[in-house]
């Protein structure tokens, strides 16, 4: 398909001299963004887009900034849930959900990592039972089972929810895939407080929840598969919604609300780039306490500076090669390998830096207690969004092409062990 | 003959750790931590009066039980494993051992006896602005007043400042850096509560202002050096017995826990780590042990204390790292109690002196 | 735009490798690195006439092909990876930069062609006792003598020094360091083969005795540090290329080698250790590569030669070192080829400077 | 048993006063041991000894070292050979083959290890067939096969052979042990050159090579058990016989003989200090290239010295806890695994600290050809003996209690996979 980008930007140049008004609330706005298609114009024209190719959602999404306009709620786990519904959705389920989580008016959640599988997502226990005798008549389902790591779950209206329907069969075939409503009696949230004092995650607690029939997705058993779709969205997505620029000098009804909405969307990601070791920081703190004149510590500092410069370099590398179709897929988990070691290696460096003062947190930390913090927070880095290990067995297993594990879990899944 | 302990301080050791489990369960710690004075009078007593473990390297005519150095290192290392809050560190160790090098008998025979027994809390108050030891970093004035001193100046990193009756201060005159003796209570000493990182080791900064002291000993005649190393090898015991801890607590997750019908403790990945986890902090333990027999020897301890120092830190650090990484998810979150010895590790590894610079002084005391 | 490979260098990349690994299998390397010249004048020949990979750098005006460091980048890794034993680093790599950054025009013209085709063998003779290129360790000295100057001094590890045809030499005038040209067959020169612990790059001590030189460019007009980072980026690619090699290797063999009835590597200690060393070497690849496209924008590349430098020679040795632990005792006999590589890895540590040298050479380009 | 130390020493003293002579043979010396049992007074009276306690047996090598006597021959693999059949052999086997190891003229060599079964040692594939019809009858056993690895192969009279008997039992129940002589044609001993250029091992390759019955050590298929003597005692002996000291300044035929016996016994071994990385250099290797005034080089030997002397001193702790019988057993794994760490940061740092004359080798390498020589050695101290991953397997299974891995090596030899 040809495609004439300067034409589509001249329309969309247009459009929002029409339309482009700071002093609507955010959901007219977004409506108007959503009837139209210009808020998710790589999406299908049946389902609030304009199948528009990546090259011209780029010069879309230019013309929006030199303007100042909002764009439709991207924020937060929504945009898995809204990937998914748009990939593995019927018709009813599409409509009924894409337009209220673009508007922003309906917030999600991600149900389905469980205490007893991290690493092992398909081992997920929650179950899923029929609700009861005739399910051909939508009874639908009711839920039992906990979920956790589930980011603002306490915000949301829906969540995508990951269960087991069937115990008989190997444990991926057995997973079906579901939206379900978290207003209900059945559906507790609590914060989850971790080791850095922050409470980024929930963890959901179902009892005799309620999922109508109709809110299933997807093929029963085939919940794995639909997973999937979630998944590789979110590995992709890990980096990228974070930097959201403030509008700090704009004026306008919206750029309030907009303001507040992503305050609460960004809440449970401050102590990222903490998490990731803050090696923007080094060279600044080792003038600062003298450090930077330690021949010992230049060294280290070096090595940290190399592996963070490196690791970016090979980042940009691959984002060339994925755009050129090139890339195998797996090797975003060098990436992720090589942010664990880099942050791991700054908080030491951090800490050899800061000396005594490391004893200290809070205000009483260097910075504001930005040090403390990432000495706290960097150990989350290897085990959130997969753990180290796992990405090294995708490397071993799918780049370097070893042998697998054996496994011990291919039986139906109620004879396979499992805490 | 090489080191290795005795069938007396095995078996020492034996009922000393389950005495420090039995009293420091991971919930005592949880509730300690947020107080302010942050250990349990009850346990401090039964550790002092009834075990008589604060004075097990005080001669006995100061109340002390008259062991040394490897029986104190038995004490840390167990008392580390257990994470048991408690005055130990700043009273026993740091106090103890400066007013028994520097302080004249009478003195001793009338500090330490209630060190010993856990009547009195002391603590020692020796860094300032750079947490360092150096002499040249020791800045607290001391001035003359009629037979005693005032001290003017401030102390940063006090270990249980807020809860030692009795101060050990070293300030400088004319002739250089001494030791003094301030009460608590005495007008001229303000302690502010610092915001520590490990809320299992309360730290304070303290204020002098004209604070009345006597000095302890004679003037100048304090051997920082060898307060330094006995303190550092107590220190480092502690230490490994922390990384002891992280290393059991992550083995027994590893055995429990499944993941793809296995325990995760089966996947050689994870094994491997294991070992090379276990051979660091054997190592650890071997440099901290030799270091404390060496001590007890009568020996110049300086470059063995740096060396258990840095090797002792920097496994601990490590070892509560992976204690996290093993533990996965939930090694993340306050619930999970790895991350009270991780602080203990990450706020270990710089407190008197980061491990770099114990690998420079080991060096130099070693005349290379 | 982040870099990344055209898919014409792609294509060069195949095709180049394939040649390589074609013209030096391992039998080759091992009856070359057994004679005094240490390569094979056929393969030269096409390399060079044939493939004009010589001049890949070099302008088309002196005889080159006109690409620049990206395309010598690729020839240097494939290289490396496949051993090739040439005078390619002497000749092309630094010969060839020295004269290109430091000779006039009609000098640039004189003597490119001749190494671009290959009939030419130069080298380029910079470091004495030290091995260093710092300015002060240059001690060689120049003294004019009529339109041209005599050398008096002693160059060690000059690559290829005793295939050379053509010396270029650093020497000191009262005008600073200069480069200097001198026909290898002139008198007073002097050349010594060195016992090099790899002996696939053959390494030369060469006297000068008031030997005969022309002066390149103008007196003290060298920009050492220009010549000294295109030659390290060529060089962290060639490491980087050996390194490959010996991941390539081993993961070979893990995936024939059966012990306890699997594949050895099937076992996760053994995966996690090849992936950790992917991505090592992935990252070193991305910084040499980064390091010649910087190179080629025309930027100041001291830091990023630096840091590709220091980077690549400690992927190497530690991928050489795995790949012999790998491969178990057969990967220690001099029967598996494992060892050429690792002899190149550890020369390589050391060679233009260590990794530390170039740690701090990094931070003070980068103004820290 | 109440043991007399001082009357044993008086009672050795008077024996040497009247029998110690440096101008007998070294066999005429040694045969007076092997009758009296002063010679490996541990071993049993019936056997060459005097059944003598640890205790006593070390203050018997004190008698001897003060009078400069020479004891029994005990270099090499022999011993390995020695304790085993002391363990395991008959009578006949005992008697005919014991004396002339201690008396130094039978030199013997171990043949375990396969290029096929490395780390895996029970995978052995060496084959040891009936040979005629009756073994009953004596006939005996032909072997088949490659041994590798074998240390001073090529000096040896005999050799003790793992080979397997019965491919139709699980690996470690087919294999038996023999005594095999290496002089018959057969037999094919071929030097094994390293990558450091020395040859000390040997591979031994068997074609219809000829076992007479009575040469069988023990039960068919017990030979695994057997060999387990062997491996213990090696494990035991690893760092101990290497550093027999040389006693230059005596006089006396004996002296000449000795010294020649030991060469050739210690050949194998004169790259072995190197290998285990020489820290005992690196202060003088720094002074010498002034290095030890970089701050960073600095902390590199700091850490080496640390870790060198923590080994020595975990080893210390360890021999005294053996001593007492209070170690477990694969303790000795943590000391390997600790020398091969000792060793390589310790190549590392003479890497660094000697610089660009690291290219350099032979003669041209510093302290004559010593520092390259570490530097292309340190890599077998981490695979020779037991690689690091076995010690690392060891220590996670048998000292910390992990589970086991998976095997795939249980059912008939014949079915499992090997190379």
């Amino acid at each position: 398909m040809d495609i004439n980008i300067d034409a589509i930007r001249a329309e969309v140049r247009t459009w929002l001299a029409d339309n482009w008004d700071p002093n609507l609330t955010l959901v007219e706005w977004r409506t108007k963004l959503v009837d139209t298609g210009w808020g998710m114009p790589e999406w299908p024209e049946d389902y609030f887009g304009k199948d528009m190719p990546p090259v011209a959602v780029s010069a879309i999404a230019q013309e929006f900034a030199e303007a100042g306009a909002i764009g439709v709620m991207k924020s937060g786990p929504r945009m898995l849930a809204a990937v998914t519904l748009l990939a593995h959705g019927n018709d009813q389920q599409k409509r009924r959900f894409l337009r209220r989580i673009l508007t922003g008016e309906d917030a999600w959640c991600q149900l389905f990592s469980e205490p007893g599988s991290g690493s092992d997502l398909a081992g997920s226990t929650t179950r899923a039972d029929a609700n009861g005798d005739d399910l051909a008549n939508g009874n639908g389902w009711k839920v039992n089972g906990q979920k956790v790591w589930t980011t603002s779950a306490h915000h949301a209206d829906y969540g995508i929810l990951l269960a087991r329907t069937d115990w008989d069969v190997p444990k991926h075939q057995g997973l079906s895939f579901f939206v379900i409503d978290m207003h209900q009696p059945g559906v507790e949230v609590r914060q989850l407080r971790q080791m850095n004092g922050h409470a980024s995650f929930n963890e959901v607690f179902f009892t005799d929840a309620v999922v109508p029939g109709h809110f299933q997705v997807g093929e029963l058993g085939q919940g794995w598969q639909t997973a999937m779709t979630t998944l590789a969205y979110e590995r992709r997505a890990v980096a990228g919604n974070r930097d959201a620029k403030e509008d700090k000098g704009r004026n306008g009804t919206i750029y309030g609300e907009y303001r507040e909405e992503q305050a609460i969307a960004n809440e449970p990601y401050t102590w990222y780039p903490q998490r990731a070791g803050r090696v923007d920081l080094v060279v600044e703190r080792a003038r600062e306490t003298g450090k930077i004149s330690d021949p010992a510590i230049r060294q280290e500092i070096a090595k940290l500076l190399t592996m963070h410069q490196s690791t970016q370099w090979f980042a940009g590398r691959l984002s060339e090669l994925q755009k050129a179709g090139k890339a195998r897929g797996p090797e975003g988990s060098i990436t992720k390998l090589a942010a664990s070691n880099v942050a791991r290696l700054a908080s030491d460096v951090h800490t050899a830096i800061t000396g005594i003062d490391a004893m200290l947190t809070g205000d009483q930390s260097p910075h504001d207690g930005v040090i403390a913090e990432i000495l706290v927070s960097v150990p989350a880095v290897s085990i959130a969004g997969g753990t180290d290990e796992i990405q090294r067995n995708i490397i071993a297993e799918r780049l370097l092409g070893l042998p697998k594990e054996p496994r011990f879990d291919t039986g139906p899944f109620k004879d396979v062990r499992r805490n | 003959m090489e080191f290795s302990f005795t069938a007396e301080q095995d078996q020492f050791r034996d009922v000393l750790g389950r005495f420090m489990r039995d009293k420091s369960p991971a919930s005592a710690v949880r509730s300690l931590m947020e107080t302010d004075k942050g250990f349990d009078a009850e346990v401090w007593q039964q550790l002092c009066a009834e075990q008589g473990l604060a004075g097990i390297h005080l001669p006995e005519d100061c109340g002390g039980t008259g062991y040394g150095p490897v029986e104190l290192a038995i004490i840390m290392e167990e008392q580390g494993r257990a994470l048991l809050c408690s005055p130990f560190m700043a009273s026993a160790v740091m106090a103890g051992y400066a007013i028994l090098q520097t302080g004249t008998d009478d003195q001793k025979r009338a500090l330490l006896p209630g060190i010993a027994d856990g009547s009195t809390i002391a603590t020692l108050a020796i860094t300032e602005q750079s947490g360092l030891w150096r002499d040249d970093d020791i800045q607290l004035q001391a001035t003359k007043s009629g037979d005693d001193y005032v001290l003017s100046g401030t102390k940063r990193f006090v270990v249980d400042g807020q809860n030692a009756d009795l101060l050990v201060v070293a300030g400088r005159t004319d002739a250089g850096v001494s030791l003094f003796t301030v009460n608590a209570g005495s007008e001229g000493v303000t302690c502010r509560v610092a915001n520590a990182m490990d809320p299992t080791r309360k730290l304070a900064e303290i204020d002098f202002s004209s604070a009345p002291a006597q000095l302890l000993g004679v003037e100048g005649g304090v051997d920082l050096a060898a307060i330094f190393n006995a303190v550092l090898i107590a220190f480092a015991n502690e230490m490994v017995g922390g990384a002891q801890a992280m290393l059991d607590s992550a083995i027994e997750y590893a055995k429990l826990r499944v993941q793809f019908g296995r325990e995760i403790g089966s996947f050689q990945g994870l094994k491997h780590r294991f070992s090379d986890l276990m051979v660091d902090i054997e190592l650890a333990k071997a440099t901290a042990y030799q270091a404390a027999q060496h001590l007890a020897d009568g020996k110049d301890a300086t470059a063995f204390a740096s060396m258990a120092k840095a090797t002792a830190s920097e496994v601990f650090r490590h070892a509560a790292h992976e204690c996290i990484q093993f533990h996965g998810g939930i090694g993340f979150t306050w619930e999970n109690d790895t991350h009270l010895w991780f602080k203990r590790a990450k706020s270990s590894e710089v407190f008197l002196g980061t491990p770099n610079d114990h690998r420079e002084r080991m060096l130099q005391a070693m005349g290379i």
